[in-house]
């Protein structure tokens, strides 16, 4: 199915990220926003209601971030497409609800524009450190897909498909951009309608009498009903079973809970999206994906002028995690080199998969600002040299610490 | 500080001993009136004679949040919304202190809203002081539970379609036991109320109506902050004891001003200590 | 450091986990308990209430959610008093933003988890595993937490009082992951005198008003703490912060300010540890288990040695910091790990990753009934015998 | 058959409305029998969160009459509760207090455990009607969970007002949190005897302060613009003929 022209703002744009990801979600028949404001997100809210009249969507601003995310999960039970907008302190308050939605496999998505943390932090400056949080956040097992793109057009880009995964895999899908990308202009090319897929939602089919909320076809994923067509829909956030009814604690079954681990695992495949340069015969991989992989393309190249042979692995989807392609390229590579604006997240599900056979050179980052393509260069440098396994991550003491620590505020040993 | 102190005394700022003068200068826009509350409050603090040392002021997130920053006390910058929550903790834990919390409508009203009308309810001893300028000004102007109908914001481009809430109201029908409302223009008068509220126990609100210039005025062509400033002198009016539900702000509608609840209740703590004494429900 | 002796219930009496939780946090000097009621964690707070009347200075707050309730807890550390909360899945979800907040003031605290079956509303009164990785990973941003995992009636009590050292000797939130099952369960606690309990004394600064920096770092990465009300007039803020806890916006300061939040536990990894190691040495197999998961655990490995299996038991007390390097050093000498887990695989995949290939690794997933059934385990203790290589990945079995 | 929820049924009956249309946001656990026999979309959402979920399903659908059933709403739901009255959302809140009484009329009431009172023993009750009134709510009553007639006949008048409603029922004991079913009769009887109708009070004047009778009845019921009708005029006003009111077509959906 194509998108709707009224809903897709065709042509060529000069915009930031935010804004193409607010442009994205009305292209890809978004009908309804609940957002609160937070630095630096809140420009997608603003562009999105400007625009939402013309694809007669709403936008409201909530009363606050758990507000926002309950009543998102509310609209897409009435059958629309819905999203919400948050970064680093929102998405912690949104977690318990966003359990829920999983729980109740509601197809929405989170737009986290990341930023500097823990807490307050720094509000106006990039950040990659809520990503293990995006896949463990809320209480009790289930599984996410999550994005991570590295440019204004890729905000556009991934907004849609976001849609389309949410819709096809009826789960939340969160976009885990940063700073950077919200807040960078480039052109983004809007296409015509009929160039955009969208993925309706499947709809159940049968007599109300018949429809189970939570029995799933063969692929894992039950169809949808909506609320107000008489199916006396019985919905509950406790666990339940295919008809949606709470169990007791006696007939305890983990079925419920299980699928919504399995469905995502078993189509794992299908949902994971990769990009790779010359890591066939690489001596060392460059893990990386957002900003950072922007960022490393520079480093990569600085190495090779050195003769280094250097690939890189983009993760576009961090959730679920490529095991699999960690694991081969570990046959092949030397060493995985990670740089992430955090002090090791992914680099640890890199160290797993690469079970001992490669080592795994951390090139971290505080955040509020992107790492030093030096750094990565010479993380790349060390990876190759540093011979004999390492067990465990390696965290590559970087420029801007050395600054830090030992010439500006230095710590008294 | 020793920088400050080795100035001539007619450099030393009056408030030197309750402002963070390392601090200064501080990040507020031209016009805003956050700066003024802030004087007003320190004047206050001086009138009240109280042990500034057993003072502690709380902010949440916001222009006005930053407030504990730059007030000499021992002061706390929390997370969005939860300033009271915060302090409740600080004053239940340690009943000899005494709390003020100093943050914006957003912060209070609109995600700390729980806290506040919960703090009202509980008449948790402390000064909750809520600076009002109609809008998000931190994060860039967007639409707030203060923003008259109609006036536009970033996240109404098309003007606010929510009514606002009448802080004076909502405090009063929570169970505040003093309620007052103020704009900036009217320091003389604010002070007071904070000397009073300050001396107040239980839960004491005071709404500071006041200028943002860079965003909602600019927003809604408005003028600068003298602009406002005139407009408060122009169309505001003071009435003592007004039944609080006449209280509503329309868009450059008439602002009524004054203090309008004044009455006593037993605080948590005392409720706390006779219920631990008298109790029989076993918990 | 001695506790109150006002506070210390000595003694052997019959305590549910819950209210062992109570009597710990009591005998280990906390005097702020703030919750919002949540199965199955209320116990906890009808006890403290009840022994409020007698340990005078304890105070009790139910807050209106648990948003608030962690934050009053933070304000409560501050003024000097040793604070709490206790809650259970969906409160601890919502107290991710100001676990965060507890991380960056460094502000001494203790969080009891009481886990029950998720996501969403789960099941109340289902014991499960399911939060740790959120204990670890659930705020946003970068910091490293402490966490403690009891298995008994007694270990809770003792492991209270274990929390509230570790968080006031690092400056950092303590979780205390218990189960529906622990906090319901009747056991015999014996409460040592009050002289028989060490407790790690707040590191208080001594200088004069005005010289006080609440960040600056001792030689050992930690800061110190000043109460409110002494005239230190400080100040503390979420942003980002210099030692005069001032926000400061930039690179250079955020990794000053972030970096040790994650030195602070990594570099005490050793000293932290704490695991119970029961006949490792001649080991094939080792089963590693935490919390209510160690009562199977331990039935399995006693019917698997009585089959002549060569097994040993890792029994962790902490949980984050993870063992790593024990884990490693065993790895090379065994040939499978078993985990078993009331989730669908959390620790295990830590497991996974510290093993680097040396081993294979067996994860148990819980069976129906919502508790490990030892047979599961044996099952998977069969089972992994029969593997002849080790092979990528988690390995898992159909169980009994 | 729980007398509240033959309250809901009688009430949906008398709207006139099909129960096809309404939907049933709830942190009240319902049996689903009882949905079933109500015959409306029940959603059980997170602790709290009635209203902010009720808002959503509410706004994506316009032709959704939304009941927000709520047992936490004063306590993590209050914040909902007051914006909601604020943007008059149009949401029917029936509140189930179940606050434990120490004292009503001067007798001690029976002692129900108080685990999952929304307050601590000692602290002072929320006014519902006299908050959700001062935040905006066009509609309010209370009635204990013996006045089957009145609540249902509020429930059914609720269910036409356009904007946010609250209806606040006083029902005994905890136990509604474990599934609307047991009772503690002894207690419900004790509520109703000791309640006093006054319909039209003021509702600054009908808070339970444990020395009077528990004051029941329909308290305000006014006229204020719904949220969707506020935004369509406002967006229609600048936006003239670019716009189409939102709800009409409502994206396509079953408007």
């Amino acid at each position: 199915m194509n998108a709707n022209p009224r809903d897709v703002l065709s042509g060529t744009h000069y915009i930031d990220g935010d804004v193409a990801s607010g442009f994205g979600a009305l292209a890809a028949g978004c009908k309804f926003i609940a957002g609160y404001p937070i630095t630096p997100s809140t420009e997608a809210a603003e562009a999105f209601a400007r625009v939402a009249y013309k694809g007669n969507a709403m936008f409201i601003q909530m009363e606050d971030e758990l507000a926002s995310v309950s009543a998102v999960v509310g609209a897409v039970w009435s059958g629309v497409k819905s999203m919400t907008i948050t970064s680093g302190p929102g998405y912690s308050l949104m977690m318990e609800t966003f359990g829920f939605a999983a729980m109740l496999e509601t197809p929405m998505v989170l737009l986290n524009i990341q930023r500097g943390g823990p807490s307050t932090g720094v509000p106006t400056k990039t950040g990659q450190a809520d990503i293990m949080q995006s896949r463990w956040g809320s209480h009790g097992d289930y599984e996410i897909i999550a994005f991570a793109p590295e440019s204004p057009q890729e905000l556009f880009d991934y907004t849609v498909k976001a849609f389309n995964l949410a819709e096809r895999y009826r789960c939340p899908v969160m976009i885990m951009s940063d700073e950077c990308v919200g807040h960078m202009t480039e052109k983004v090319v809007i296409p015509a309608a009929d160039r955009i897929e969208i993925e309706p939602r499947r709809f159940f089919k049968g007599q109300p009498g018949q429809y189970s909320p939570f029995k799933p076809d063969d692929d894992l994923v039950p169809p949808m009903a909506k609320a107000g067509d008489g199916y006396n829909l019985y919905i509950s956030g406790r666990a339940h079973n295919d008809q949606g009814m709470p169990y007791t604690n006696e007939e305890f079954k983990l079925r419920c809970i299980r699928r919504l681990v399995d469905k995502i695992k078993k189509n794992k495949e299908k949902i994971i999206e990769l990009r790779e340069e010359n890591t066939k015969d690489a001596e060392v991989v460059v893990v990386a994906y957002g900003i950072s992989s922007r960022v490393a393309v520079r480093g990569i190249e600085l190495a090779r002028e050195k003769g280094i042979k250097v690939g890189q692995l983009r993760l576009v989807t961090i959730w679920p995690f490529p095991d699999e392609r960690i694991a081969e390229l570990s046959q092949t590579a030397k060493a995985f080199v990670v740089p992430e604006i955090n002090y090791g997240q992914i680099a640890f599900e890199v160290d797993r998969c690469a079970h001992g056979r490669s080592n795994v050179v951390l090139v971290p980052h505080g955040g509020a600002g992107v790492h030093n393509p030096d750094d990565i260069c010479d993380a790349i440098e060390y990876a190759v040299k540093h011979k004999e396994p390492l067990e465990g991550v390696h965290e590559y003491k970087t420029r801007l610490e050395r600054k830090v620590f030992e010439e500006k505020m230095r710590i008294a040993e | 500080m020793e920088a400050v102190k080795t100035t001539a005394a007619h450099e030393i700022h009056p408030m030197e001993n309750v402002l963070r003068m390392d601090r200064i200068p501080h990040i507020w826009c031209p016009g805003c009136g956050i700066g003024i509350a802030v004087t007003a409050f320190a004047a206050a603090l001086e009138k009240a004679n109280i042990d500034l040392n057993k003072v502690a002021i709380v902010s949440g997130i916001g222009c006005t949040g930053r407030v504990a920053g730059y007030v000499k006390l021992d002061s706390f910058h929390t997370t969005h919304g939860r300033a009271i929550a915060f302090a409740t903790g600080i004053k239940v834990a340690s009943p000899d202190m005494k709390v003020v919390v100093f943050s914006g409508d957003g912060d209070l009203i609109a995600i700390g809203g729980n806290h506040f009308i919960h703090a009202a309810r509980r008449n948790i001893d402390m000064l909750v002081v809520c600076v009002n300028n109609f809008i998000y000004a931190m994060t860039g102007g967007q639409v707030a539970p203060t923003t008259p109908l109609a006036a536009y914001a970033t996240t109404c481009p098309f003007g606010c379609v929510e009514p606002p809430f009448n802080i004076p109201y909502l405090a009063d029908s929570s169970g505040a036991v003093y309620v007052a409302r103020w704009t900036a223009l009217h320091v003389r008068r604010l002070t007071n109320s904070f000397v009073e509220a300050l001396n107040k126990k239980g839960l004491s609100v005071v709404e500071v109506i006041s200028p943002c210039a860079q965003y909602y005025s600019r927003i809604n062509r408005l003028g600068d902050g003298l602009d406002m400033m005139r407009f408060y002198h122009d169309n505001s009016e003071i009435r003592h004891g007004e039944d609080t539900k006449n209280l509503d702000i329309g868009f450059q509608q008439k602002i009524i001003m004054g203090k309008f609840v004044d009455r006593e209740r037993p605080s948590y703590t005392d409720r706390y200590q006779d219920w631990l004494k008298q109790r029989k429900v076993g918990m | 450091m001695k506790p109150d002796p006002k506070g210390v219930l000595t003694g052997s009496h019959q305590l549910t986990g819950n209210q062992a939780c109570a009597e710990g946090a009591l005998s280990a000097g906390c005097r702020f308990l703030g919750v919002y009621p949540v199965e199955p964690a209320i116990e906890v707070s009808e006890r403290f209430l009840e022994r409020a009347k007698a340990v005078d200075d304890a105070t009790f707050v139910q807050m209106e959610d648990e948003i608030s309730v962690l934050a009053a807890v933070l304000g409560a550390s501050w003024t000097g008093k040793k604070a709490m909360t206790v809650t259970s899945g969906d409160g601890l979800s919502l107290m991710m933003e100001h676990l965060g907040l507890g991380v960056m003031l460094e502000t001494p605290c203790v969080i009891v988890d009481v886990q029950r079956v998720g996501p969403g509303l789960g099941l109340p009164n289902r014991a499960a595993q399911g939060d740790i990785m959120q204990a670890r990973w659930g705020s946003h941003g970068d910091y490293e937490i402490v966490a403690l995992a009891p298995s008994s009636s007694q270990e809770m009590f003792d492991h209270m009082i274990g929390a509230f050292n570790i968080s006031e000797r690092f400056r950092v939130p303590v979780m205390v992951m218990a189960d529906a099952y622990l906090a319901q369960q009747k056991e015999t606690v014996v409460i040592p005198k009050p002289e028989a309990i060490e407790l790690y004394p707040r590191r208080y600064y001594e200088g004069k008003p005005g010289t006080y920096l609440p960040f600056k770092r001792d030689g050992d990465y930690i800061p110190r703490m000043v109460d409110i009300g002494q005239g230190y007039k400080f100040h503390v803020t979420g942003l980002t912060h210099d030692d005069r806890g001032y926000p400061v916006m930039n690179e250079e300061c955020q990794e000053y300010n972030v970096h040790p939040l994650v030195w602070k536990i990594r570099k005490y990894v050793d000293e932290l540890v704490d695991v119970e190691e029961n006949g490792i040495e001649d080991a094939e197999y080792v089963v590693i288990s935490y919390g209510t998961t160690t009562r199977a655990a331990n039935k399995a490995v006693e019917q698997a040695r009585s089959k002549g299996v060569k097994i040993g038991h890792l029994k962790l007390n902490i949980i984050w910091p993870f063992p790593e390097k024990r884990v490693s050093e065993i790895a090379k000498k065994i040939k499978a790990f078993i985990v078993p887990e009331i989730n669908f695989g959390q620790i295990v995949s830590e497991v996974e990753r510290v093993c680097y290939g040396k081993a294979n690794v067996v994860f148990v997933v819980h069976g129906d009934k919502g508790m490990e059934d030892p047979n599961d385990i044996l099952v998977a203790i069969e089972s992994v015998q029969k593997e002849t290589q080790i092979k990528d990945g988690v390995l898992e079995y159909q169980g009994a | 058959m729980n007398p509240l929820v033959t309250a809901f049924k009688k009430g949906f009956e008398r709207s006139g409305i099909k129960p096809s249309r309404i939907s049933m946001p709830s942190d009240v656990l319902f049996e689903p029998e009882v949905v079933k026999d109500l015959g409306v979309d029940y959603f059980h959402v997170t602790r709290g969160r009635a209203i902010a979920f009720g808002t959503g399903l509410k706004l994506a659908n316009p032709a959704l009459r939304v009941v927000a059933v709520a047992g936490d709403l004063m306590t993590i739901g209050g914040n909902h509760f007051v914006h909601g009255g604020r943007r008059n959302m149009e949401v029917l809140v029936i509140c189930i207090n179940n606050y434990v009484y120490r004292k009503i009329a001067g007798k001690t009431a029976p002692l129900v455990t108080v685990k999952f009172s929304p307050y601590s023993t000692f602290e002072e009750p929320f006014n519902i009607p006299h908050l959700g009134n001062s935040c905006g709510a066009i509609y309010t009553a209370r009635w204990t969970a013996l006045h089957i007639e009145e609540l249902a006949e509020s429930i059914a008048h609720g269910l036409t007002k356009r904007g946010l409603a609250v209806i606040e029922v006083l029902v005994p004991g905890p136990d509604y949190y474990n599934g609307i079913g047991t009772w503690r009769d002894e207690l419900v009887k004790f509520y109703h005897e000791n309640s006093e109708k006054r319909d039209g009070e003021m509702p600054r004047n009908v808070g339970i302060t444990g020395e009077s009778k528990i004051i029941v009845g329909e308290f305000t019921d006014k006229e204020m613009p719904p949220f969707i009708d506020t935004y369509n005029k406002q967006l229609s006003a600048v936006l003239k003929d670019k716009f189409t009111p939102y709800g009409q077509t409502n994206g396509g959906q079953n408007g």
